[in-house]
């Protein structure tokens, strides 16, 4: 069974073999479902000239947003940006590179890099304004642009129980973009709330099977609240 | 009278079917949810990653895995689903939301919108927005007819970066709801007590104004 | 609730609107988790000249392999047809004609026929001996073919279990290609073994939301074995 | 003497290592799981959409809803998933899957391989064995060194329509173990019993033999 035992006794553990330079898949939508340990493990370990995916960047002292602090991060590749003062001043400054991608073609590059599948047709032709000179193909009377696959040195996710095979399950909404950058890691390193028996997680309840992940790791979680809205008593 | 972000609401609650799912963006359109009337359900889905979003939770049910696409805390309604971000937008891309109602900078006659960026100020990113409108054939833009300097945002040619090209058909505004045709809007109805006039001095783009425009009506 | 009652009383009702002409995209691999019924229902109905987009035609006698006998089909799309004589006579009359796909790429394209990607690269470009001048496109120094997205007018899908809403859960690996024909049709039915109270099944362990779903019929099933294999007794 | 069809898997099985994801194609690739070293675990996957494939079930388990990619009744392991095919496609063309072991009709010095049709004969499919050999890197092809009428199988060029290009590097057959390497057959080992010059002469293609071929050995 050794060969299977994917879990790892340490974050400093799971990230080893981080170098500068790397790109780095992220899960998480906003700050629900961040591998918030392996972030802080990140910034502890000081890696620079991170080129980062992940669909926000976190906010102002949590999440990816720490690793600005220290100016680890060269690039961004994003869907949304906006709850970071210190994201905005480094953008101005030109200390740092962003690449905005809508949201579901974010997602799909992901899941095409894990997929092996190399390029693909997300969004109509005219969103080139946003874009370098992509290539585009014409169906059904519409222009599509030509998207290719993102694939990480590391993918870091959060998942709610995994077993020491790898298989792992997310909580709610927590679900999100971890899946996906899963399977697109050359390293893939989950972070969870709990290591459950193999056999425990029911086959077909398995959000992301263990072929996909290479280190995991537990670990206890802030988990953040972003905006709390609750329903006014009635 | 111009309507307030609550007649908005109920006003695009009225173009809501029974058995529809239906994406709401953040702002005006979530307030939609509220005026779904009682003879009929609907689904709401978020983007982030889940379909059949209920109610805000209480202070004892809140739950940081839990979140709409607005990032706030939310409940499930009985028959929900939830998934990955990648399914979400198969959902979204592939045309099977009925209904996706969102807030907007500007539209033109041609049916553009521009709802993600302002050029000068800063770049936030355009989220899930552009997925959306690509996605669905059933858009309403919900939006104030002009700028407080009173400048329309109805226009005959977006001047912001787009979010959707020709894919707006529906605008309600706190003036009046109007329809997109044949590169000119058609003013359908006027919120109650504001005049055909008023409307046509806010509208930039060419409008149709037919002889009797009724004024909305609100149950 | 009417509006999300997709629960219909009968198979007459379930296939309403098929027609002559119309192309079908079906679930199941081999005879495992084949929507036999439906398939049952169209042969009842005799609608013609049909285009079946399935990974295999059912054997002799039962699955896809009834509709032959009244020669209810122009096309198969398939990846393997291997297990039916009268599959192989009509296709050496010309009665019948195959479109041969790999499995995997049939199984994208019509993940990307429901998710609105209009094509995508997952084949290298030599598989070309096998199609009719498809484009191709260079990555990474390997030429890939362009493959486009399917789309069917009908899905038929076997299911588990689901509830009113049209919810899906599927059995062991009679998943296969269910969940994938089920994003992709125009009208999309269900046949189920049971259905179940909405609410019941966890929103994290359906396969197929409910938005996919356009009926449900609740069925019993043969289930027929392709391949009885057992242990030998020890 | 020739290698049995169980002694091929045996060889086969000398390959895996612990902790390896092994997807088996039919026939004598299926007998490997029977060889795995006491030592070590591996996990099949089938491509209709398990990993973890345990044995077949008894008469009182058998489970139609259960199969493998061959079609036949199977059984999972502990720690086994289930998905859809799109899934399982993704996991092999991603290039996850450590080791793909299948038959074959044909390989070529330059590592093609056919695999899935003989025109003349009925065109019955290829299944799930080009997106395989063309998302693995690790492939071992099993299969009989000649035909029944004598005729290699070791080729200068496939003759048959391929199933996957210059995708092969490891070969066994019922006499040898070969490596493709350099537009070559290279001799690794032989089958016990059997000569050298047995391998020449039924080596079609370009065949390199080193000056020591060791024989296969067996535990």
């Amino acid at each position: 069974m050794a060969g299977f035992d994917k879990v790892v006794a340490s974050y400093e553990e799971a990230m080893t073999g981080l170098e500068d330079g790397m790109t780095i898949l992220a899960g998480g939508f906003g700050l629900c479902g961040i591998p918030e340990n392996l972030i802080a493990e990140i910034k502890r370990k000081g890696t620079r000239d991170l080129t980062i995916v992940s669909n926000n960047c976190g906010v102002d002292g949590f999440g990816l947003g720490i690793l600005l602090e220290d100016k680890q991060v060269r690039k961004m590749v994003s869907s949304y940006v906006g709850e970071n003062a210190l994201f905005e001043k480094q953008l101005l400054n030109g200390e740092l590179e962003v690449e905005l991608t809508p949201q579901g073609t974010l997602a799909e590059k992901m899941r095409a890099g894990g997929a092996g599948i190399p390029a693909f047709t997300p969004q109509q032709a005219w969103v080139r304004q946003l874009q370098k000179a992509k290539e585009t193909k014409e169906f059904h009377g519409r222009e599509y642009l030509l998207e290719e696959a993102i694939v990480g040195d590391f993918a870091i996710v959060k998942g709610w129980k995994a077993d020491r095979y790898g298989n792992v399950i997310y909580r709610h909404t927590a679900q999100n973009f971890n899946p996906l950058a899963a399977t697109a890691g050359k390293i893939t390193v989950v972070e969870v709330e709990e290591i459950v028996e193999v056999g425990e997680l029911d086959p077909a309840h398995i959000h992301t099977p263990g072929i996909y992940v290479n280190r995991v790791v537990l670990g206890t979680f802030e988990k953040r609240i972003e905006k709390r809205t609750v329903k006014s008593a009635e | 009278m111009s309507l307030t972000r609550e007649q908005m609401a109920q006003r695009v609650a009225q173009e809501l079917q029974d058995g529809f799912y239906v994406n709401l963006g953040i702002g005006i359109p979530t307030l939609v949810a509220n005026y779904v009337p009682d003879n009929m359900e609907v689904m709401l889905q978020s983007e982030n990653g889940l379909l059949g979003m209920g109610e805000f939770p209480t202070e004892d049910t809140i739950d940081a895995d839990m979140i709409n696409a607005g990032k706030q805390t939310v409940t499930t309604v009985k028959g929900a689903s939830i998934f990955s971000s990648a399914e979400s937008f198969a959902m979204i891309r592939g045309g099977h939301v009925d209904l996706t109602v969102l807030g907007a900078f500007e539209v033109d006659v041609n049916g553009n919108i521009a709802s993600w960026m302002i050029p000068s100020k800063l770049i936030k990113g355009m989220g899930g927005a552009m997925d959306l409108v690509a996605g669905a054939e059933n858009i309403i833009v919900t939006m104030t007819h002009a700028s407080k300097d009173g400048e329309s945002k109805l226009l005959s040619n977006c001047s912001l970066p787009l979010t959707g090209k020709g894919c707006i058909k529906k605008v309600l505004t706190d003036l009046a709801w109007l329809e997109i045709e044949d590169g000119a809007f058609v003013l359908k109805e006027r919120a109650p007590g504001v005049s055909v006039e008023d409307i046509i001095e806010k509208t930039q783009g060419k409008l149709i104004v037919p002889d009797h425009v009724p004024e909305m009506v609100f149950a």
